[in-house]
């Protein structure tokens, strides 16, 4: 066991701080550009290095690296400790380039990858919808192919960064006669038309950070579908599995135990610090337990995954850790906050991480149930732990789906 | 041994579930949580007209003279429609002058708050969380400097009972000067509560203050462990219909045997605690010795058991329940105000173990 | 709302003690008898003042009284006060009796109920199965008609009181073509018969409460079977409805706090009772809620029985309140004991309500898991809270029983 | 960054476990556990040829000198198997020489305690708790007079490391003068604790031991966090295997939604806390500052935790689950030794807060 990076990788890492050195904050003549366009050529340059889109080939816009979760991970330390601008975050880099990349066209992969990986496209991504929670293969927004377009009814909800987004990648039944999960293809929507409308969904802290969205006679070009038709479904879970980063979820438990210590080091109770009232500090700790486990449990994911190997069971957990760790460290601050549980959330405040003020640890209390519901409910968690982890049988209920 | 409501008792329930569910629907009640005020002008005063207004004020200054069981029936009941609105301050206020008042500021107020001419409410919180009477730390008995939290619908009260050191009692009213009232935007927006600073402001003392502050106090982790019951039943019957009626995978979601166990466990922490309340409320009037400390067992215990049920409905109401759209929010947030509101659980568990003597 | 018995009860409750007064101890003569015959006496004039057996009919040895819980109640608590024998205990009375009564022949009653009522015929219970256990109605061990006589083979499991019962009240297939439910028979077996083996079922505490059973050509009269060919089944139903006493149930709860608070009161943790640790006081105070909650509900259930009318859902929470509670009092007391949690527990020690030593501490600690198991599982009762009490569909699997 | 066993860790866990389910199956696990002494020379003879006995002492004694990480999965695998025997007080003693001992004391004891010819055990606990060395109060330096409790295999053991006042440590060998030794009849059989009271009985002081008590109580910590994971890990495996086989209504119980969430509860209560004491074993020897605190974080942790998962284990099994007949007590006990000996959670709790400087 070692738990440094050991001798090569930090010699990576000199590398890519000497590489920093040079180009962040931007230098000589690119310190005069513009702010975007001095990101953009940093970007540029952090490829062409090999620190960025990584994964990507490089005819599509990316450095194409061997895969190396460390050094990606020495990458985003380095990157950060700078504030250097590093791999364009969001659901369109996670999940849809991926996709493009396995299952999409060679126009589709060149037309839409490079755009996504530099930032310069938006996505958002339309799975569920309000009668499709858990069932998500249940779900009822039709496609027909009218001519050379798809004309698009129906509604999806839960849709993150849909404001913005310029596309929407979106599974619609497109076989109705098929069975259930035979019926659905993955389309490519343009979000900017008059047959898309938008609308905040406000969840109880009074911010919305997800919408609906209403397609009504939306239209995307017939050759706009990642696989074929009725493979949506397939093309969707291929996804799935590009989602990962072990360390990340733990980062989040880790940073929330924090800010609890801080939060009950800083509050008073009877004129003394709560963090000296033992009842308080049995229940820190009971917390720890858990934090700490799911940091090193991604230690251990992460040396795994470096390997190619499977962590098991271990990894179909990190969700249920975190909303587990979420819901506790929640209900030790309401105790903290003592009065201060009167006061309404931060509205409009995003999901706090390490919540800075009383009324975002009241957030932070709410949120500790949505993130419950983002990863999966817990319950649906729990069937996954049970059956892919434990082998036990699957519900009655559920469908066999296709792919797994 | 009779341990069951009479049937004025289970009537005036109904009545009130009533009058909410008609007056009161969800539409109208979120307009009223989503308003300006928290306050509708009506809905309050057909509460008055009910006789919630002086339900346990004596037949002799307009009230309907009963006891603490009968106006906590009606607590829980407004919790189950998380009615808006001054109820709960309005009634300690009341108590409070009624217990600790002269003859002169009874005749003069306690009339008026009978009739809904006048409001009430009370002024207890300092910074700190000290709820306490023995932990007021508020100085002066004509004019008041100095600053109280998390008083419920300040702004709308005609007449503020102010904890003093001491747990000395004494009233301040409407537009006095040196008063300044500011929101402190709550969470319950059904219950709005207000920082109220004095400053040279005049206040009158109640002479008997200091004896009845307590039991003030008392009678509201009463109310509050009624209100939190009513929320958390309320909450249990949304997600039991939610259960039979959202569909997933074909069937009712009701038929997964985790969520039907869920919702077991959540009856299970929140239906026998109805006699918890019922006892402390009892036990007000007729079990002095138990009073103080059954109250506080009562409002420890309902004000985590509803709000656990509360987070629980959240769960049990998937994406949707997150919501602001979705009515659990409404409950979630009643809950989080009958848990703190006079003090935390914690704070009072420990009271509890001292009144045992433990 | 009155908490006291209120008049006529107290006038009642002095007849009790009056009668006690005069006849326990025993005087004069009765003084002299032997211990046993002085108690069957004693039994003997206190049913006559309709003391006791009071829901039994005077023809088989009852006082035949006017149902009233609260007179019940009265008398539990007069003849403890001064430990007079009351009501012969035991599954006998509690649950072969009334279901005599109900369903059974009229010789049967003249013959079992009287001697059963007076403690002079002792019984156990022949429900469980090994393979047989939540799903009671799958029972294997058969009963065939040879002659004038029925010929059982078979196990029973769980079965108290087995090795000094005289009979066994026992659930038998005698109709192996019959569905599930309609194959079984209630027969009646006398336990001290060459074809009938008991063996103490050893717990993990180290006592044996429970006994295996085994039936290898047991023979008993054709006749003595209760209800119809195949009507066991309904026939064991109807006993559950007299299973209640609900004030007991909290009585168990409320004992198990006060052991808790004495043990908290009693132990030192670092020189300082552990009561005084402010953890352990908020644990303490926490469990009390749930256990106030169990006895207040109590006296509800005793009032709306004492009427006549339902307690509805309450009801059928008493067993997994009782559950919960001792389980919650069960690690405390864990805690509390420190080091001492490291002692054997209290072997043979009874189901131990309030323990008197660490040891029956320890005995608790494991019990507070047998409880569980006995009241049916907690999972069961859940299903019975969910079902019947909040009316959720049944579970799939779980196949329809004809009684409910 | 490499946070996995290496193939020389996964192999010695594999032969420790293949050693085990060999030699010591239920049937041979019962009876020692039933037995009068619980301990099988035999099997502990198997145990000190695979080198466990001194897997932590340097070769030069004769040990394999390893890392605390390699004797903690060894540790993990006999609770998995819930090994009996003196494993846990013999490696505790051994250190407690290697760390506090002359070299005389070294050369003495270590190669026979590596060798097996001889056992050690550790006294540390004094009546109310007091594990830690910092607590112990029995004064003495060459003769001891006062009492031990929870002593593991003291009546075997041919060295006993006695704790003393000021953390200090002290060597009494068997059969010493003045020496009397009672079993306490502890819940877990497969490691047997007494009661060991000194009457002017000699001793020889360990000369460093003020400076080593704490590292080797803190070893200890490791140890039983591991035994711990071992234990709850295995009762886990066989609630799985039970809900796959055991049939109700017509199929599996696992095929029970309530049941499966119940299983998928306990993996995800056990299993992420095998890192936890991986990290406590690697700070153990290359993270000095984070190792006490490590250490009693991972205790205290994997105490609670693999003792919860016992509880719900004999809930997955039913009925049977509550017999002396079904294994699952042996685990269950298992589990309540780690669980309590060298401190309850609790106790670790409150010195890890402390430990964090809060």
């Amino acid at each position: 066991m070692d738990l440094s990076y050991g001798k090569q990788y930090e010699e990576f890492r000199a590398q890519v701080q000497e590489f920093l050195g040079k180009h962040w904050p931007p230098k000589g003549a690119d310190a005069e550009l513009p702010k975007e366009e001095g990101r953009r050529r940093f970007r540029a340059l952090a490829t062409e290095q090999g620190y960025l889109s990584r994964s990507i080939p490089k005819r599509y816009g990316g450095s194409e690296q061997e895969p190396d979760e460390i050094k990606a991970n020495i990458i985003r330390e380095e990157f950060r400790r700078v504030h250097a601008p590093g791999d364009v975050t969001g659901i369109g880099t996670m999940m849809l380039v991926p996709t493009l990349l396995e299952k999409g066209e060679e126009w589709q992969k060149e037309k839409f990858v490079g755009p996504t990986i530099r930032g310069e496209i938006g996505w958002c991504q339309g799975y569920s919808e309000p009668g499709s929670g858990s069932d998500l293969a249940s779900l009822k927004t039709r496609a027909e192919l009218v001519g050379d377009e798809w004309v698009i009814n129906g509604q999806k909800i839960w849709t993150t960064t849909a404001l913005n987004a310029d596309y929407m990648f979106c599974l619609c039944r497109t076989e109705p006669e098929a069975p259930k999960h035979g019926g659905i293809s993955y389309l490519l929507i343009p979000m900017k038309q008059p047959g898309i409308e938008v609308r905040p969904l406000r969840q109880m802290t009074g911010g919305a950070d997800f919408n609906e969205v209403f397609l009504t006679d939306a239209k995307t070009p017939k050759d706009w579908i990642v696989g074929k038709r009725g493979e949506g479904w397939l093309v969707s879970r291929a996804t799935l599995k590009h989602e990962r980063n072990s360390i990340g979820a733990a980062a989040t438990s880790t940073a929330m135990l924090a800010g609890l210590v801080h939060l009950a080091k800083t509050t008073k109770r009877g004129g003394k610090p709560c963090i000296e009232d033992p009842e308080i500090r049995q229940r820190l700790v009971a917390i720890e337990g858990y934090v700490r486990s799911h940091e090193y449990s991604g230690y251990r994911q992460l040396t795994l995954n470096s390997r190619g190997e499977s962590p098991g069971i271990l990894q179909l957990m990190n969700k249920l850790m975190s909303t587990n760790i979420g819901s506790e460290v929640a209900k030790l601050a309401l105790d903290v906050l003592g009065e201060d549980g009167l006061l309404d959330a931060q509205a409009g405040e995003e999901m706090v991480m390490l919540p800075a003020g009383n009324r975002s640890w009241i957030a932070q209390y709410m949120y500790s149930l949505g993130i419950a519901v983002a990863g999966g409910t817990a319950n649906i968690q729990r069937n996954v732990i049970g059956e892919r982890g434990l082998g036990l049988p699957r519900d009655v209920f559920a469908d066999r789906s296709p792919a797994k | 041994m009779n341990f069951e409501l009479s049937e004025e008792q289970q009537l005036l329930q109904q009545t009130v579930r009533q009058f909410l569910e008609k007056e009161c629907p969800a539409t109208q009640l979120r307009a009223v949580f989503e308003g300006e005020t928290g306050f509708e002008p009506s809905l309050w005063k057909g509460m008055v007209e009910m006789g919630l207004a002086g339900l346990h004020l004596p037949e002799a200054f307009g009230g309907a003279g009963l006891e603490m069981i009968d106006l906590a029936l009606v607590s829980e009941s407004l919790g189950w429609g998380a009615a808006p609105g001054p109820f709960l301050g309005n009634a300690l206020g009341g108590l409070a002058i009624l217990l600790a008042g002269s003859d002169e500021q009874k005749q003069r107020w306690l009339p008026r708050l009978a009739g809904g001419d006048a409001i009430a409410t009370v002024a207890f919180d300092e910074a700190g969380g000290l709820w306490q009477p023995e932990e007021w730390a508020l100085k002066g008995s004509r004019t008041l400097t100095g600053s109280k939290l998390n008083v419920p619908f300040a702004s709308l009260a005609d007449v503020i009972v102010v904890g003093l050191a001491g747990g000395e009692l004494a009233l301040v009213e409407k537009g006095a000067s040196g008063i300044e009232i500011r929101s402190m935007e709550g969470v319950d927006r059904g219950r709005r509560i207000d920082r109220v600073s004095f400053d040279g402001t005049p206040a009158q003392a109640l002479p008997q203050g200091a004896e009845a502050s307590a039991r003030v106090r008392d009678a509201g982790l009463v109310l509050l462990a009624a209100d939190a019951f009513g929320a958390g039943s309320r909450l249990l019957d949304m997600c039991v219909k939610y259960a039979k009626t959202r569909e997933q995978f074909g069937v009712t979601i009701g038929h997964f045997q985790a969520l039907k166990h869920q919702l077991a466990n959540m009856a299970i922490e929140i239906e026998p605690a109805r006699a918890l309340y019922w006892y402390a409320a009892h036990a007000f009037d007729h079990i002095p010795k138990q009073a103080p400390r059954s109250a506080a067992l009562a409002k420890a215990h309902l004000g985590e058991r509803a709000m656990q049920v509360a987070r629980d409905s959240v769960e049990a109401h998937g994406g949707i329940g997150f919501t602001w759209e979705c009515d659990v929010q409404i409950w979630f947030k009643r809950a989080m105000f009958d848990r703190a509101f006079l003090g935390t659980p914690s704070i009072h568990r420990e009271r509890a173990a001292k009144l045992a003597g433990w």
